[in-house]
């Protein structure tokens, strides 16, 4: 069973659809149920993974490794380290929050709904426990199906725009994360005479630093796209905006992380020498990101596309610490993407929860909300507190690490990137004075029912994960902590590689690069 | 006896007059047995074949086909069941609801 | 030594927890009486800690508590620990006796008040984060309280949320306190990746902070710079002291507790704990320096127009607050600690007061409105002209002490100079002008509310005017624990604090200035009297203007009506900011989200979709529907194809 | 030479009724022509030793599919307007055409592609029992058991699925109330 464990809990999610599928479309409740308990199931199998999971051994863990498509060399490999756990632990604990949220919200076409979102679990986790490129790539497209449905049925108005727009950004970047990966398979048949997508066998394969560059900023773009980095973000605020709450929290929550999981398992760890030359644009463009998020979501109606814009500023952060390449950067880049998911989680909750209530998210029609829901207005407070970064509240960890480590690496950028934490200040408290300060003036928020049991159940457990990580770290940062040290011990050797062939003015890699070109036609 | 020649120019006759069918036919029920026609002359072509080569597999594979063509021709017919039920006509020239 | 000092944060976290869990659905006295509790409870486990300190020998005078680590991250590591110093001791000792005070005070005061436990649960989370900032060990815990302070203050000064000034108000200190945040957000990361810790215990020790910083060398220069940067956010100077007199908008226990005695002496707590650093980067010391006398009487220059009783406190807070960082700014770190202890009881006492006065005038605030409450309210009355005394700095009162201490400093030590000295001695003379017209236009002359308000008007309940009595005490005595050498006192409060000022002694020049005090006693005597006198003079210039000769102040007021304006508007340095950094960043925001990605990024987007479309459409009516032509179609294609086998193939 | 005289007369039968299949306008007769059409090829499949399948074409064909068919003409109650007009001479000539090129090319890829002197020859001899019950089901159930079970599937699919089609829509009219 221990070994089996991951294979159990991404595809727990799927059982849930086949039990679903016996289930009547008109039985409401009966759908609802079974896919909460299903989601909630796999949540104890995660937390039992988490328990086991060793802490201090580096490498990955629970590893299965079993033939699939044998022809190609593509397996069915999955493990995980300690970043995976944490994104997998996010992903479980959010997915079956978004099944009691949806609760109420969704009406029509209920069943289809519930199997999308329980495909979608089964496809994000996926996504973190692939350890065969070919099977990422297989998770990684599985989960775009369910989530255009999400937005595309029960979204807002403009929801197939948003859907389609949503889809195309995606499938433009894993179109070229695709290419980039044959590539590397036919790279490695010529180095090795092995066929294979393995990840772990791809870490050490030599990869002259031409062919580094093009491969690394193909895959980068297709994360960077679901990161979103500045300037390919233009889909999250439309997507954001249509989809239904679940879908928001999602998506926040959890897919904008398997971008930047893509760069911290991919990117950094089999380029590291192209990852070193592309620090000062990655870095830079997470600036821009971090501020121009900030900026433009000061002046949003919307309170979703504030939150939507809120999220770009906050990737931002994550990028900047990644690039930092030091421990500090990289741990509060992890914690801050499970930090982000937690907060920026809660608040599309919260949004909804009122959208529910008001059918209005303008900022401009609500107002004093405070006093007639002074529950709802403590959770938003407390919710708006922690994406701001406020001590002893998760995003302040996250931020200051990231912060930290960047100002090792780099003075400038630190200086730059600190400058959000001014104005996510600026644009959350300009936000929640308009909405929950200030006097009524709208007649319909008087008499607003304030948070009912369910609601409470959804938001608590966040709120508790928002201080456990704000006051009590330490359990996160210590399982992330070998993973990191390995990808950092790969950057380091990287480093040591470019500095010796500065020294040499051989031209090792255009004679590689030649090698290559000729493998490759062997290959095909 | 026969070269197996014979059979095989038989079997492309067979499957012209098919293709004949389905793209000279308006009506979807001659349609569809164009295409029950084209299939067995494929089916014949690989009887022929099979028995060229000595391989009794080929039957195994027109069985497969047989069942092919008859699940085919259960959905076809009931999709043409649905449509002149909603449309009173078999002509095929009547459905371009996609040109709109 | 160990002890379990979480127990002096500890209770006000219970309070805070249990008032807010259990909100509404507490009574009145349930719910005052646990945050009161709680908060004599922290001074009783503070005073049981001081004395423990007391008697540990001069030199050992540390208790430490490590209670779990906080973030482990690699070489970085940052405990959840405490750490109670003389200079700790004292700032717990000052933030949970002013505290515990203002917490009974307030129960007469917020008594009719809709959101009564909501206040106090924001008040014990309040001292509880106060607490956490005096007592951290460490740079990152400090800023944890430093955050928190400043949360509770935007909780409590929007504490009226409906009345949009007061949400605004909050905002706005919140923002501005950001603004500082970053600076010492900066400052803390160059002093860990230089040291290698946050600890103080490592950080600012000489030895450590010697090895790896050169005195007056850029990195310590900036490192200071920063975490100035950030003081001056929280302790309200120039630049950053526009939120302070906004905060206003809270309830007056509030701006008495944090926007007078605790919260915004932080940044001066800071400086002084970090004194090592500070004394090594003689740049930073001089901007400390001139900021704090400019923002001293720049806020005191304001002060002199305002008609807002708490206005005219606040900005003398700024003005005060400008003091004791002239104070530190002179290396003279006790003195700025001292008189940032007198200044906790005088203008605490002074908040509380004028919280009682508008009480009793039914929320009235402008001093146009009031007068001649002495009769009315003498308890209030006495009480208030006792701070207004010791914050003018009549001798024998607390405020004389510690002023003159600085004064004196500002002087004398290497780092200060006669301008200093000068500039400071004018706005004492200030300070003592608009404290009198105040006291001379709210509790003297003709009663000049409408009938309603003075049928009503009545001296407060005793809940409130028994704390007016304590503070008064303390705003008499509290500077006798520092009487200076010249006057017959050997500075007891200078010489507990010496072993935290590790700088001071550490630097050279810092001996020679203490020596040169000593040898000068007959100059310091001579200012000190100036300055007395000088006080005396404005006393009874704004006893001229305001109670003998009424008519002069307005033909005064006529006569530089301009620069009256420029007074009375605060330099317009608000409107100059929204002006000059708001609005651009608004109207910037408005262009990037308009232009440039709905414009740009999405209409480059959106025209490669529509640009697709209409070949598309192009295309269109090959797609004729008919079913017979698609096979036609079909199957020329798969002749094209066994052509092109059959020719190339 | 019996053997080339029943060929050829299969043969015809067989062109022959496929064309007069295509070229009726009442599907009836179509049906009938189909069926004779492919009783003719029965009697190829014999001469090429697939006794088995031979019989299993009449079987299913004339026996299920085809009365199939006939069983939705019975049921759809055709009339002539149902089948629509005549279409244009230029355009039934154009498609003749291209079924004829059809042709050409097939026949020029077997004689291209395939080997010719295996193919303009007689096949070799077989063994007896080739294409029996037997050899066939042999096959069948153990190399190809899976697409064989894959074929039930296929075939379980279809069944659903015509029951789905062409039954009333009953769950629509359910919604709208």
């Amino acid at each position: 069973m221990e070994n089996q464990i991951l294979t159990l809990v991404t595809f727990f999610p799927l059982m849930g659809i086949i039990l679903l599928l016996f289930v009547p479309k008109t039985r409401h409740d009966t759908i609802k149920a079974v896919s909460f308990i299903v989601a909630f199931i796999n949540l104890l199998w995660s937390i039992w993974m988490y328990a086991m999971f060793d802490p201090v051994a580096s490498g990955m863990q629970f590893e299965v490794n079993i033939p699939w498509v044998s022809g190609f060399g593509i397996h069915y490999h999955l493990g995980i380290d300690g970043i995976s756990l944490l994104l997998i632990m996010l992903t479980t604990i959010l997915s079956t929050i978004v099944m009691i949220s949806s609760w109420n919200a969704i009406k029509t076409g209920v069943k289809g709904y519930f199997i999308s979102m329980l495909l979608l679990e089964t496809g994000m986790i996926g996504v973190f426990v692939s350890l065969d490129l070919f099977l990422f790539y297989v998770f990684w497209e599985a989960m775009l199906i369910p989530m255009y449905f999400i937005i595309g049925v029960w979204g807002g108005p403009r929801k197939i725009y948003a859907a389609i727009k949503f889809v195309l950004f995606t499938m433009f970047g894993s179109l070229l994360m695709l290419v980039a990966l044959l590539y590397l398979f036919f790279m490695y048949h010529g180095y090795t005479g092995e066929y294979t997508f393995d990840m772990l066998k791809m870490y050490e394969m030599p990869i002259p630093l031409g062919a580094q560059t093009y491969i690394f900023l193909a895959f980068a773009l297709a994360f960077a796209i679901k990161v979103p980095i500045w300037p390919f973000h233009t889909w999250l605020p439309d997507a954001h905006v249509e989809a239904p709450t679940a879908g928001s929290v999602i998506l926040a929550g959890v897919l904008l992380k398997m971008g930047t999981y893509g760069f911290i398992r991919i990117c950094l760890p089999m380029f590291p020498e192209a990852t070193l030359q592309f620090v000062p644009l990655i870095s830079i463009l997470a600036i821009i990101g971090i501020i121009y998020g900030a900026l433009v979501a000061m002046v949003q109606r919307d309170v979703k596309s504030l939150v939507a814009f809120s999220s770009v500023s906050h990737l931002g952060f994550v990028m900047l610490g990644m690039f930092a390449l030091n421990l500090q950067g990289m741990e509060g880049s992890v914690i801050q993407m499970i930090n982000h998911g937690i907060s920026t989680g809660a608040l599309f909750l919260i949004v909804g929860m009122i959208y529910e209530r008001r059918h209005t998210r303008m900022i401009a029609d609500f107002g004093g909300l405070s006093k007639s829901m002074p529950v709802f207005s403590t959770f938003f407070m407390i919710v708006t507190l922690s994406s701001i970064g406020l001590p002893f509240t998760n995003g302040f960890v996250g931020e200051f690490l990231i912060l930290l480590g960047t100002f090792a690496s780099n003075k400038v950028y630190a200086v730059l990137g600190a400058t959000g934490v001014i104005l996510a200040a600026c644009y959350m408290l300009w936000m929640l004075q308009r909405v929950i300060f200030g006097k009524i003036t709208k007649p319909e928020n008087e008499n607003l029912k304030d948070l009912d049991g369910r609601e409470k159940l959804v938001l608590i457990p966040l709120v508790i994960l928002i201080f456990w990580i704000g006051i009590y770290p330490k359990p996160f940062l210590r399982r992330m902590e070998p993973a990191v040290n390995d990808i950092l011990s790969r950057v380091e050797q990287a480093k040591v590689k470019l500095a010796e062939m500065e020294n040499k003015t051989d031209p090792v890699v255009y004679e590689d690069d030649r090698q290559l070109g000729t493998v490759e036609i062997e290959g095909e | 006896m026969i070269p197996i020649g014979h059979f095989l120019i038989l079997s492309a006759m067979l499957f012209a007059v098919g293709a004949a069918g389905v793209i000279i036919s308006r009506n979807l029920l001659i349609m569809l047995m164009s295409i029950e026609l084209m299939l067995n002359a494929a089916n014949l072509a690989i009887i022929a074949f099979s028995r060229m080569n000595n391989i009794v597999d080929g039957h195994v594979f027109v069985f497969i086909v047989f069942a092919v063509a008859a699940a085919e021709a259960a959905v076809g017919l009931a999709i043409i069941i649905m449509i002149f039920r909603n449309r009173e006509s078999i002509n095929a020239d009547n459905f371009s609801l996609l040109k709109r | 030594m160990e002890q379990p000092l979480y127990l002096i944060p500890l209770f006000p976290l219970i309070g805070f927890l249990l008032n807010g869990l259990l909100l509404g659905r507490l009574g009145k006295k349930t719910i005052s009486f646990i945050a009161c509790t709680s908060v004599g409870l922290s001074f009783l486990f503070g005073l049981k800690f001081f004395f423990d300190l007391l008697s540990l020998p001069d030199t050992a005078r540390i208790i430490e508590n490590v209670f779990f680590t906080w973030i482990p991250a690699g070489q970085f590591h940052v405990n959840v620990a405490f750490l109670l110093d003389p200079l700790s001791a004292v700032m717990v000792l000052v933030v949970s006796g002013v505290s515990f005070i203002i917490h009974i005070y307030s129960i007469g005061y917020m008594h009719d008040d809709a959101g009564y436990g909501r206040y106090f649960t924001y008040l014990n989370l309040f001292v509880f984060s106060m607490l956490m900032l005096v007592l951290a060990d460490n740079y990152l815990l400090m800023f944890v309280g430093w955050e928190g302070v400043g949360l509770c203050s935007y909780l409590l000064i929007g504490f009226w949320f409906e009345k949009k000034s007061a949400s605004d108000a909050g905002k706005k200190a919140f923002i501005v306190n950001r603004i500082g945040d970053f600076g010492f957000l900066l400052g803390m990361f160059i002093i860990f990746w230089q040291t290698g810790s946050l600890d103080f215990k490592t950080a600012l020790d000489p030895a450590v902070a010697h090895s790896v910083f050169a005195v007056g060398g850029g990195m310590i220069t900036a490192a200071t710079l920063l975490m100035f940067l950030g003081a001056t956010g929280k302790s309200a100077q120039i630049p950053l002291y526009v939120w302070l007199p906004d905060a206003m908008e809270g309830p007056t226990p509030v701006s008495a507790l944090i926007h007078a005695a605790t919260m915004v002496t932080a940044g001066v707590y800071m400086i002084a704990r970090s004194n090592v650093l500070y004394m090594m980067a003689p740049a930073t010391m001089a901007v400390v320096a001139i900021v704090g006398v400019a923002t001293a009487i720049f806020a005191g220059s304001i002060a002199l127009a305002q008609n807002d009783i708490k206005r005219v406190l606040a900005y003398s807070t700024v003005s005060q607050l400008g003091y004791m960082f002239t104070a530190c700014g002179v290396a003279a770190f006790s003195a700025g600690i001292f008189h940032l202890m007198t200044h906790a009881f005088f203008k605490a006492l002074l908040f509380l007061g004028s919280g009682s006065v508008i009480h009793a005038m039914a929320g009235q605030q402008d001093m146009r409105y009031m007068g001649g409450l002495k009769k009315r309210m003498p308890i209030t009355f006495w009480t208030f002209l006792i701070a207004t005394l010791a914050i003018t700095g009549i001798p024998g009162l607390s405020g004389f002490f510690s002023k003159d201490e600085i004064l004196w400093k500002s002087f004398s030590s290497d780092y200060g100079s006669i301008w200093i000295w000068l500039i400071g001695l004018i706005t004492a003379g200030m300070t003592a002008f608009y404290m009198f017209r105040l006291v001379f236009l709210t509790f003297y002359g003709e009663e000049r509310m409408d009938s309603h308000t003075r049928e009503h008007l009545h001296e407060s309940p005793k809940v409130m005017t028994v704390p007016l009595s304590i503070l008064a005490v303390l705003s008499v005595i509290g500077g006798y624990v520092g009487i200076p050498h010249i006057l017959g006192g050997d500075n007891r409060f200078e010489k507990f604090l010496e072993p935290v000022m590790k700088g001071v002694h550490h630097s050279v020049e810092g001996e020679h200035a203490l020596a040169s005090a000593a040898h000068n006693g007959s100059t310091e005597l001579i200012l000190m009297v100036g300055s007395v006198v000088l006080v005396a003079v404005f006393i009874y210039l704004a006893y001229h203007f305001y109670i003998k000769n009424i008519a002069a102040a307005g033909k005064l007021r006529q006569r530089f009506s301009g620069l009256h304006k420029i007074i009375y508007g605060k330099y317009f340095v608000d409107e100059l900011y929204n002006a000059v950094i708001v609005q651009p960043l608004v109207v910037g925001s408005k262009f990037l989200w308009k232009i440039f990605d709905v414009l740009i990024i999405d209409g480059f987007i959106n025209g490669m979709a529509v640009i697709i479309g209409d070949m598309s459409t192009g295309l269109r009516p090959a797609q004729s529907g008919i079913l017979r032509t698609y096979t036609t179609i079909f199957l020329v294609g798969v002749i094209v194809i066994l052509g092109i086998v059959l020719i190339f193939g | 030479m019996l053997d080339l005289i029943i060929f050829y007369f299969a043969a015809v039968i067989a062109v022959g009724a496929a064309v007069m299949m295509i070229m009726q306008r009442n599907p009836v007769a179509s049906v009938l022509y189909l069926v004779v059409s492919l009783v003719a090829q029965a009697i190829l499949y014999v001469q090429l030793n697939a006794l088995f399948v031979g019989a299993l074409l009449i079987i299913i064909y004339t026996g299920a599919i085809l009365v199939l068919f006939l069983f939705v003409i019975m049921l759809l109650n055709l009339r002539g307007e149902h089948f629509g007009g005549k279409q244009s001479r230029m355009g039934r000539a154009s498609k003749i055409a291209i079924t004829v090129i059809l042709f050409a090319e097939m026949v020029a890829i077997f004689k291209q592609v395939a080997i010719p002197e295996r193919i303009g020859t007689q096949a070799a001899a077989v063994a007896e029992d080739f294409g029996s019950v037997e050899m066939v089901a042999s096959h069948l159930f153990k190399e190809y058991l899976y697409p064989f079970e894959l074929t039930s599937i296929l075939l379980l699919v279809a069944i659903v699925g015509a029951v789905v089609l062409a039954k009333r829509d009953k769950t629509e009219k359910m919604e709208d109330a």
